[in-house]
């Protein structure tokens, strides 16, 4: 099973993105950071109890599915969606929902373009082997309008096509938009268009079939987003899990009270390590991702449930 | 018989002319100029269109290369310095990017404190090529060349030293075989032994005996996983690698190729022309995507050693081809000669024909070493993060979002550097090889 | 043949099998024989074995699934609902494409670089090495990025070409240059192009007369008749005589405009406001579709094309209210014109037999036109300046290796210059110049493959990118592309001994 | 062997630099219509560069040279018309190797004469018998030995029937048995009364059918004699010492 | 120089095509110890043929070919046998050019016949004084002239101790003044007894040391006799017109 290979070696061999910004890319020092490598590191400290026995394989959209398939990765965590033949046809399981994001379009504000229905005829950079362009394919199809797309291999050469003018618009998941604008010289020159063309839920994946190491890395993200409802935070953490608290649930997830540990196969401390690691859902968004990185995106749909958003953990019991 | 024509004088000359100086314009550095430069108008035209064309390149880059600003640490410090110091609307490269990058550009993420790890590999593939380049180097020292292999796998891994040990000794079961039987038994039977041995004593023991010896007598350096290779580092490594590797396959498969053993040559030409006829880049995707299907379940390795794999076996069809030139090359006699001094096929190989053969391939195999590291660049698309991947990784930080130029001209020069000092080596050996020095 | 052969006297031994060269090759090949079996049906085994458990079949049904990606660049007719088979016949075709124009490029390139690179003028020659080994020792992938990119900054945006930008259309405003590519006149073909077909045809074989003649005559008598004139002449006098002649009789017939829905005695200008949504029929590439567009365009009007196949067809869907504006040829009588149309006081021109569509700046973009994509021609700068490098270099060597002695020859004997090169150096040195060119061809069409680094959309982008990646089918996908590379080398590489042979010297 | 008044060929006063090498010195030659000149001297002395400069194939930079009456200038039109009334045969033969024997004999009659095809065939077929060579008329050079290969060279050079012929040294790439074929076939020649200018250390060759010997060193002509003079009795140091050289050989 | 009445080699009905061309037929021919035998005939009668059928460089089609009491046929260990007992020489030498001349005889005994290094160097030593260029040992064999390559390339097989010695025109490369050293070199051989058979067309060497001159044509033996009588009293036309021929040239 994969968690047993995962233990015997030491080291969780996780699929990320090539370079995307907040989300997955090294640092002057190869230490690799972002949302998504956040996940990477939570799961490597539930299973192992060190955040840093990350292998990461940086892995393109051509590549991560077979990446995946093959075994040569244990976790996928690089902005892929769930839909339903990826689940199914593709054999993978998704683990949950870590971003709920939604295809968009940039454009230069010079344009003047108010909705991505007034495209007619416009020039479209996409990024090729991704959902997106199924997406913009069928938009534009739906609203009986043209475009021309232009394919491109990375996120880095579609912003330097976009800024010098190649494609009139840029379109990807939303989040990623607000990643790029924010890196761009004017970002005020810039707006990203209210319609959102689809769903995208992006989370973490593995291989179908082998459900304990599922079940792993589900609860390990559901762990972190019910730390972040439940106000357990990378600074408190240790000092919560040194004994019961009040909050029964907080017991039982930070493995002071109850044996869900044992339960899927991982020590008592697992939740605390992962939490550790880099901190609750919240806080590994603010630290990424949020309005305080020049990323800068507002929670939205991501906010917990409690706070209007679709962010939601199943009970603890 | 001679009617010789009264006008006919006999000549002699008293004293002779001395050397005189050639008349004013063609002499010096005028001639030059006349000759080289304005020739009769089609030259005059072309020269004024070069000097046009080199003026208009050098005005366009050169401010920028020169007033290019080093030290900043991201993209949008650079273009503060830029619009303080220079007057509005020049351009200037932001050569700050390299001074921060330039170790990942150059090892990937190996970590720092180990650099001199894969530059004493460097040190001592060169040292190890030595004498197969230059033929007045001892003999003895072609044993470092057949060890530095295993050397230098373990300086750039690290891990237990066991591993290319016990590697190695499958190389040597199979030489030992060979020796013990091939009086016994005949170099048929011998050869096969030679190879099926070894072959079984890696998939079945190599491993273990490993461990126990690293369990028996630990000595290792730290391990560095292949996730960490990236830069001109790893097209290093894949390039070299591919032609050490390739070579004794490229051996094989040329004698093959030469065979007149119907199935045998069959085989070598469909491989060499099944792999020649595909681009690198699809084969590069089956490594990433395919490999794992054709290997029995469960198995599973780096990346990076399946690349090396598929690269190996391109080179390797290269190689042949290059190396059956060099076969072809060698006159019939040499051949009858080793027969008839009763050599058997592979003694006269390896010490009449190959020897002969593969030092008139040296260019040519030099020459695929230079395209396969230009190809090397080719891995970028399944991921591995070779110059032009970390490039792409570097540009997606938020610090040097949107930097282009600076990196690639930097990757450009240092592939340029490497490849046009190697093929100047491989044209300096064509001459000397045409000189037939011996 | 007939051999007595000494029949071994004591039978068959073991032993020979391995001492008898008779048998010890049969031997050698039967293992290496089942050793390839052997290792062949451990990686079937092994695949079937993987696959079961990844729960894939092998199947090329996905071929005839629905494909859902659109593709820019196409030379035949494709959408999102299209088949990834025809995905991947579109990503042949663009792969030929750039081959061929590849090819034809770096051989112009390389010619002229290899000869420039011999010149006497010292700075030509020196500047043709620093491009030779510029491109040769830097990989090609770089350039093509350089050179994307290169174009992408370099060239102004559509945008630029606006009242108060700084670009403008060069050619009589009939070619821009963008960085979303080139955009130049696309040809249609009006009445009277078959005519021009016929012509152009005539003037071919009226070449190859001409020739023959040429030939002819001087064997006969010795005179040399100019054939490089001859042959310039023959091809552009008749055509450009024909193309003028039909300009002048049937360009000037006018047609009207027929819309529905609208009062007599309007403008287009005016149906143009008073209609919703403009769908115009035309049959495509024919005369009136251009000319409609033409007039929509220049009344700055918004519209889409119905595309139909005849005349008849587009007084039906007009009838049927598909389209509400169309242009019928002169030849239609006005019976059959639909019910309820009307002829707008705007008539057309009918063209002459080839008219070229200028591109106009539209909303986004330029449109009508033909449009030559940026990433089609940086990757054909790239591949053929790359591939140009080697070719420059074979090229010279072509030339250097007939030795000075010949062309002395050639001139003691009194033969001038131009007829030296064409006589006596060129015949020679294209028998080493070939060969190493189809195989850079070969180089090159196989380095199209990049494609991805610029999306243009090739066969291994469509085929071999996002169909494998879009229905997991990486096998059967990756078979096939191999496949289509390992034909089409195969045929560059027949080719090439093909000439080889033919053109081999003969020695003692 | 008749040698008459008629100048053929005058070069007066003639120099010529390579770069700032002074190869050719003052030279001073008359040849006559019919004569036959043979050029020795060691190697290096200038007999090759002044060869090429009576048919231009090397450009003289002072002094006249002036070949049947037509002065050699810059002037494409007095050198392509030197050049057809100049026969050259040189050391390598310089066949051209991807046409055959006839078609090599035929190519400056037909591009340059534009003498018809089966018209330049004939006079071809004339030159080969003359050489001995009729039946190799459909190989390729590559396919005959050096000795049938600069006889072709001679045979094509006739084909232009040039007025005057130049050899540079057409028998010192050859085998000793193949020297033979080649010399008779020049000597014969020179016995039909052909104007000729051989560069050549055949002393035998030069005894037999010269007029004049010129002896050059150093860019310069030393001495020039007829031949039985100039082997028995040579007038200068230089003469003596390679003389004497060449024939102890 | 004996002849003993032991067989050296047998010959018997031995016929070889080259795909339908017939090129050696019926050949019959028995060679004794000590004997020396020059074969002779016309270029293509087969001659070459014949001598690298003996060891097997080429294999006949029908008859026996019998060395030493081995017969030659498929099986590779006679034929490994046979090619250590016949030593043979070649028309262009084809020493190993990227060896030195020492190395060159030492390799055979060495990885043939497995001699110690040290043992196998005093042989070579000893065999190359005999040809006597002890002094070039340590020399590449491009640096040597043709004669001394040609001695070399004997020195080499005579390292490998052969009962018999094959030459295949051993010295028509040869410029004449080299060709004297190798014949010497040869005669020397023969004295000592050695059985040698000897494509040449040398008749002097024929005439000094050969038993018995062979005369092929046509890939038939045409005629054998002992030298004096082959030369002075040829019986068949064929003989006569060849003597006639290659005497008179
Ligand atoms: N193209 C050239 N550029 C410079 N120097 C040259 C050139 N050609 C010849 N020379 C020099 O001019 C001198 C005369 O050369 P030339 O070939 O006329 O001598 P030669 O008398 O024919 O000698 P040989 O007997 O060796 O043919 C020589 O010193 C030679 O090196
Ligand atoms: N490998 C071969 N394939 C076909 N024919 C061959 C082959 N080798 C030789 N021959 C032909 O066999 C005939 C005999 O050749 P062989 O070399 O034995 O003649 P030879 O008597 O040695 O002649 P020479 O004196 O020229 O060496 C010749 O006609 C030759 O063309
Ligand atoms: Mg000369
Ligand atoms: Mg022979």
């Amino acid at each position: 099973a994969t968690l047993d290979e995962v233990k015997e070696r030491g080291e969780l061999n996780c699929g990320v993105v090539t370079g995307l910004a907040g989300f997955g890319a090294p640092d002057a020092n190869g230490v690799w950071e972002g949302f998504d490598v956040s996940v990477c590191r939570a799961v490597a400290a539930a299973v192992l109890g060190d955040p840093t026995a990350v292998n990461f394989v940086p892995t393109t959209g051509q590549t991560r599915f077979t990446a995946l398939a093959s075994g040569e990765i244990d976790l996928l965590a690089r902005n892929t969606t769930w839909t339903f033949s990826r689940d199914t046809d593709l054999k993978f399981d998704f683990a949950g929902v870590n971003y709920y994001d939604g295809q968009g379009f940039i454009v230069p504000t010079e344009l003047g373009v108010s909705s991505a229905k007034d495209l007619d005829g416009a020039t479209v950079c996409i990024q090729t082997g991704t959902t997106t362009e199924l997406n913009l394919a069928d938009f534009f199809r739906n609203n009986n309008i043209s475009y021309e797309p232009v394919p491109v291999e990375t996120n880095a050469e579609a912003q330097q096509q976009y800024l010098a003018g190649a494609c009139d618009a840029y379109t990807t998941d939303a989040s990623g938009l607000a990643a790029t604008r924010a890196t761009f010289e004017n970002p005020a020159d810039h707006v990203i268009l209210p319609e959102i063309i689809s769903k995208e839920p992006l989370g973490p994946l593995v291989r179908h079939g082998d459900n304990e190491w599922g079940d792993i890395v589900r609860w390990t993200l559901n762990a972190l987003i019910a730390a972040e409802e439940y106000g357990v935070t990378s600074a408190n953490v240790n000092e919560l899990a040194a004994a019961p608290g009040t909050n029964p649930e907080v017991n039982r997830l930070l493995g002071t009270e109850g044996e869900l540990g044992a339960m899927i196969g991982l020590e008592n401390d697992w939740a605390k390590n992962a939490i550790a690691a880099g901190g609750n859902y919240g806080e590994i968004f603010e630290k990424n991702i949020g309005e305080n990185t020049p990323i800068g995106l507002a929670r939205g749909l991501n906010a917990q449930w409690t706070n209007g958003g679709l962010i939601y953990a199943p009970p603890f019991r | 018989m001679s009617d010789t024509h009264a006008q006919t004088v006999s000549y002699v000359r008293e004293t002779m002319l001395p050397e005189a100086e050639p008349p004013v314009g063609n002499r010096g550095a005028l001639l030059w100029v006349r000759e080289n430069l304005f020739s009769g108008w089609l030259n005059i035209l072309l020269t004024l269109v070069s000097l046009y064309v080199i003026w208009w390149a050098l005005a366009h880059t050169m401010p920028w290369v020169f007033r290019g600003i080093w030290n900043a640490g991201s993209l949008s410090e650079c273009r503060e310095i830029r619009d303080a110091t220079l007057p509005e609307g020049t351009s200037a490269a932001c050569w700050a990017v390299l001074s921060d990058r330039w170790q990942q550009l150059m090892f990937g993420f190996y970590p720092r404190e180990l650099y001199w790890r894969p530059v004493l590999a460097l040190v001592i593939f060169l040292a190890a090529i030595a004498p197969v380049l230059f033929s007045h180097m001892p003999r003895k020292a072609l044993w470092l060349t057949a060890a530095s292999p295993f050397v230098m796998f373990w300086l750039l891994w690290g891990g237990s030293v066991w591993f290319p040990v016990s590697v190695a000794l499958g190389f040597a079961l199979g030489w030992a075989a060979w020796r013990a039987l091939a009086p016994l038994a005949g170099t048929l039977i011998a050869s096969i032994v030679a190879v099926a041995l070894p072959v079984v004593y890696w998939l079945y023991s190599a491993g273990t005996l490993a461990r126990e010896l690293d369990q028996a007598m630990p000595l290792s350096i730290e391990y560095v996983p292949s996730q960490d290779f990236g830069g001109f580092m790893l097209s290093f490594i894949i390039g070299i690698a591919g032609i050490i590797l390739s070579l004794p396959l490229g051996i094989l498969l040329a004698l093959g190729r030469q065979s007149d053993l119907f199935i045998i040559n069959k085989i070598s030409v469909g491989f060499i022309e099944i792999i020649r006829g595909v681009p690198l880049i699809v084969w590069l995707f089956t490594a990433s995507l395919l490999l794992n299907y054709f290997l029995p379940p469960g198995t599973n390795f780096d990346l990076m050693l399946r690349v090396i794999i598929m690269v190996t076996l391109f080179a390797a069809a290269y190689i042949a081809e290059v190396v059956r030139g060099g076969l072809a090359a060698l006159p019939k006699g040499q051949y009858e000669a080793a027969d008839a001094l009763g050599l058997d096929y592979w003694k006269s190989m390896r010490l009449i024909i190959l020897p002969q053969a593969l030092k008139i391939s040296i260019p040519g195999i030099v020459n695929t070493f230079i395209g396969l590291f230009k190809d090397t660049t080719l891995v970028v698309f399944i991921g591995l993060l070779d110059p032009i991947g970390l490039s792409n990784a570097i540009r997606a930080s938020t610090e040097w979002n949107g930097i282009y130029w600076e990196l690639f001209v930097f990757i450009g020069l240092l592939f340029f550097i490497c490849c046009f000092s190697m093929s100047r080596y491989s044209l300096y050996l064509e001459k000397k090889l045409q000189r037939g020095h011996n | 043949m007939t051999t007595t052969s000494d029949a071994p006297k004591a039978g068959f031994r073991p032993s020979q099998l391995i001492y008898d060269t008779r048998y010890r090759s049969m031997t050698i090949q039967v293992i290496a024989f089942i050793a390839l079996m052997l290792g062949l049906s451990w990686l079937v085994s092994n695949t079937i074995a993987n696959l079961s458990a990844l729960g894939k079949d092998f199947d090329f049904g996905f071929l005839g699934q629905r494909a859902g990606y659109d593709i820019n660049q196409r030379l035949i007719d494709y959408d999102s609902s299209s088949s990834h088979g025809r995905a991947a016949l579109v990503g042949i075709l663009n792969t030929l494409l750039i081959a061929v124009l590849g090819c034809a490029l770096a051989t112009v390139v390389g010619v002229l670089a290899g000869v420039l690179r011999l010149s006497k003028n010292w700075l030509v020659a020196n500047l043709m090495a620093v491009y030779v080994e510029g491109f040769r020792n830097i990989p090609v992938l770089l350039w093509i990025l350089l050179i994307f990119a290169l174009m992408t900054e370099a060239t102004p945006q559509p945008r630029d070409f606006r009242e108060g930008g700084d670009a403008s259309m060069i050619l009589g405003d009939s070619v821009a240059i963008t960085n979303r590519g080139v955009f130049i006149p696309a040809p249609a073909w009006g009445n009277g192009s078959m005519i021009l077909l016929i012509v152009l045809v005539l003037s071919l074989v009226a070449v190859w007369g001409w020739r023959r003649y040429a030939h002819k005559v001087q064997e006969d008598t010795g005179r040399i008749l100019p054939i490089g004139w001859g042959t310039l002449g023959l091809l552009i006098v008749p055509l450009a005589v024909a193309f003028l002649a039909l300009s002048a009789t049937s360009g000037r017939v006018t047609q009207p405009i027929y819309v529905t829905g609208a009062a007599e005695g309007t403008s287009l200008a005016d149906f143009g406001a008073a209609q919703q949504g403009i769908n115009a029929c035309a049959v495509p590439y024919s005369t009136e579709s251009l000319n409609l567009r033409r007039a929509l365009r220049a009344e700055g009007l918004r519209f889409n094309v119905v595309d139909v196949t005849s005349a008849e067809e587009a007084i039906a869907a007009a009838e049927e209210g598909r389209c509400n504006i169309l242009s019928l040829p002169a030849s239609t009588e006005a019976a059959t014109v639909p019910a309820g149309a009307v002829a707008l006081s705007d008539t057309i021109r009918r063209g002459s037999p080839v008219q070229f569509e200028s591109p106009v700046l539209g909303g986004f973009n330029f449109e009508g036109g033909l449009q030559l994509r940026n990433s089609l021609i940086a990757l054909w700068l790239a591949l053929s300046l790359y591939t140009g490098a080697f070719i420059a270099e074979n090229v010279r060597g072509g030339i250097l290796s007939v030795s000075k002695g010949q062309t002395e020859a050639a001139f003691a004997l009194g033969i001038k210059p131009s007829r030296t090169m064409r006589l006596v150096i060129l015949p020679q040195a294209l028998r080493v110049i070939i060969p190493p060119m189809i195989s850079q061809y070969l180089n090159l069409t196989k380095n199209s493959s990049l494609a991805i680094a610029v999306g243009y959309m090739d066969v291994r982008s469509t085929l071999g990118g996002i169909t494998i990646n879009q229905t997991g089918k990486e096998l059967e996908g990756m078979l096939l592309l191999g496949l289509f590379y390992l034909v089409t080398s195969l045929i560059i590489s027949s080719a090439m001994n093909l000439y080889n042979s033919r053109v081999k010297l003969k020695e003692r | 062997m008749q040698v008459s008044d008629e100048v053929a060929i005058e070069i007066s006063n003639m120099n010529k630099w390579y770069g700032s090498f002074h190869v050719l010195r003052d030279i001073d030659l008359t040849v006559y219509q019919g004569e036959r000149i043979v050029i020795c001297g060691p190697s290096g002395s200038g007999k090759s560069t002044l060869i090429r400069c009576i048919n231009r194939l090397e450009e003289h930079q002072s002094g006249r040279i002036v070949v049947d009456g037509t002065e050699l200038s810059s002037d494409l039109k007095n050198i392509d018309k030197i050049r057809s009334e100049v026969g050259m045969c040189f050391q390598h033969f310089n066949l051209f190797p991807h046409l055959t024997i006839l078609e090599n004999c035929t190519l400056a009659p037909i591009w340059v004469r534009k003498t018809p095809k089966r018209e330049a065939e004939e006079i071809a077929m004339h030159f080969l018998e003359k050489v001995k060579i009729p039946d190799q008329a459909h190989k390729y050079p590559g396919q005959l030995s050096g000795g049938q290969q600069q006889r072709v060279a001679i045979a094509r050079s006739l084909c232009m029937k040039p007025r005057i012929m130049l050899f540079d040294e057409p028998t010192s790439a050859l085998d000793p048995e193949m020297i033979k074929e080649v010399l008779d076939t020049m000597i014969e020649l020179a016995e039909e009364g052909m104007t000729m200018l051989c560069v050549t250390h055949e002393m035998g060759f030069a005894r037999q059918v010269a007029n004049r010997v010129i002896f050059m060193d150093q860019g310069q002509i030393v001495e020039q004699n007829e031949p039985e003079a100039f082997f028995n009795s040579p007038q200068s140091d230089r003469t003596k010492l390679f003389l004497s050289q060449i024939l102890g050989h």
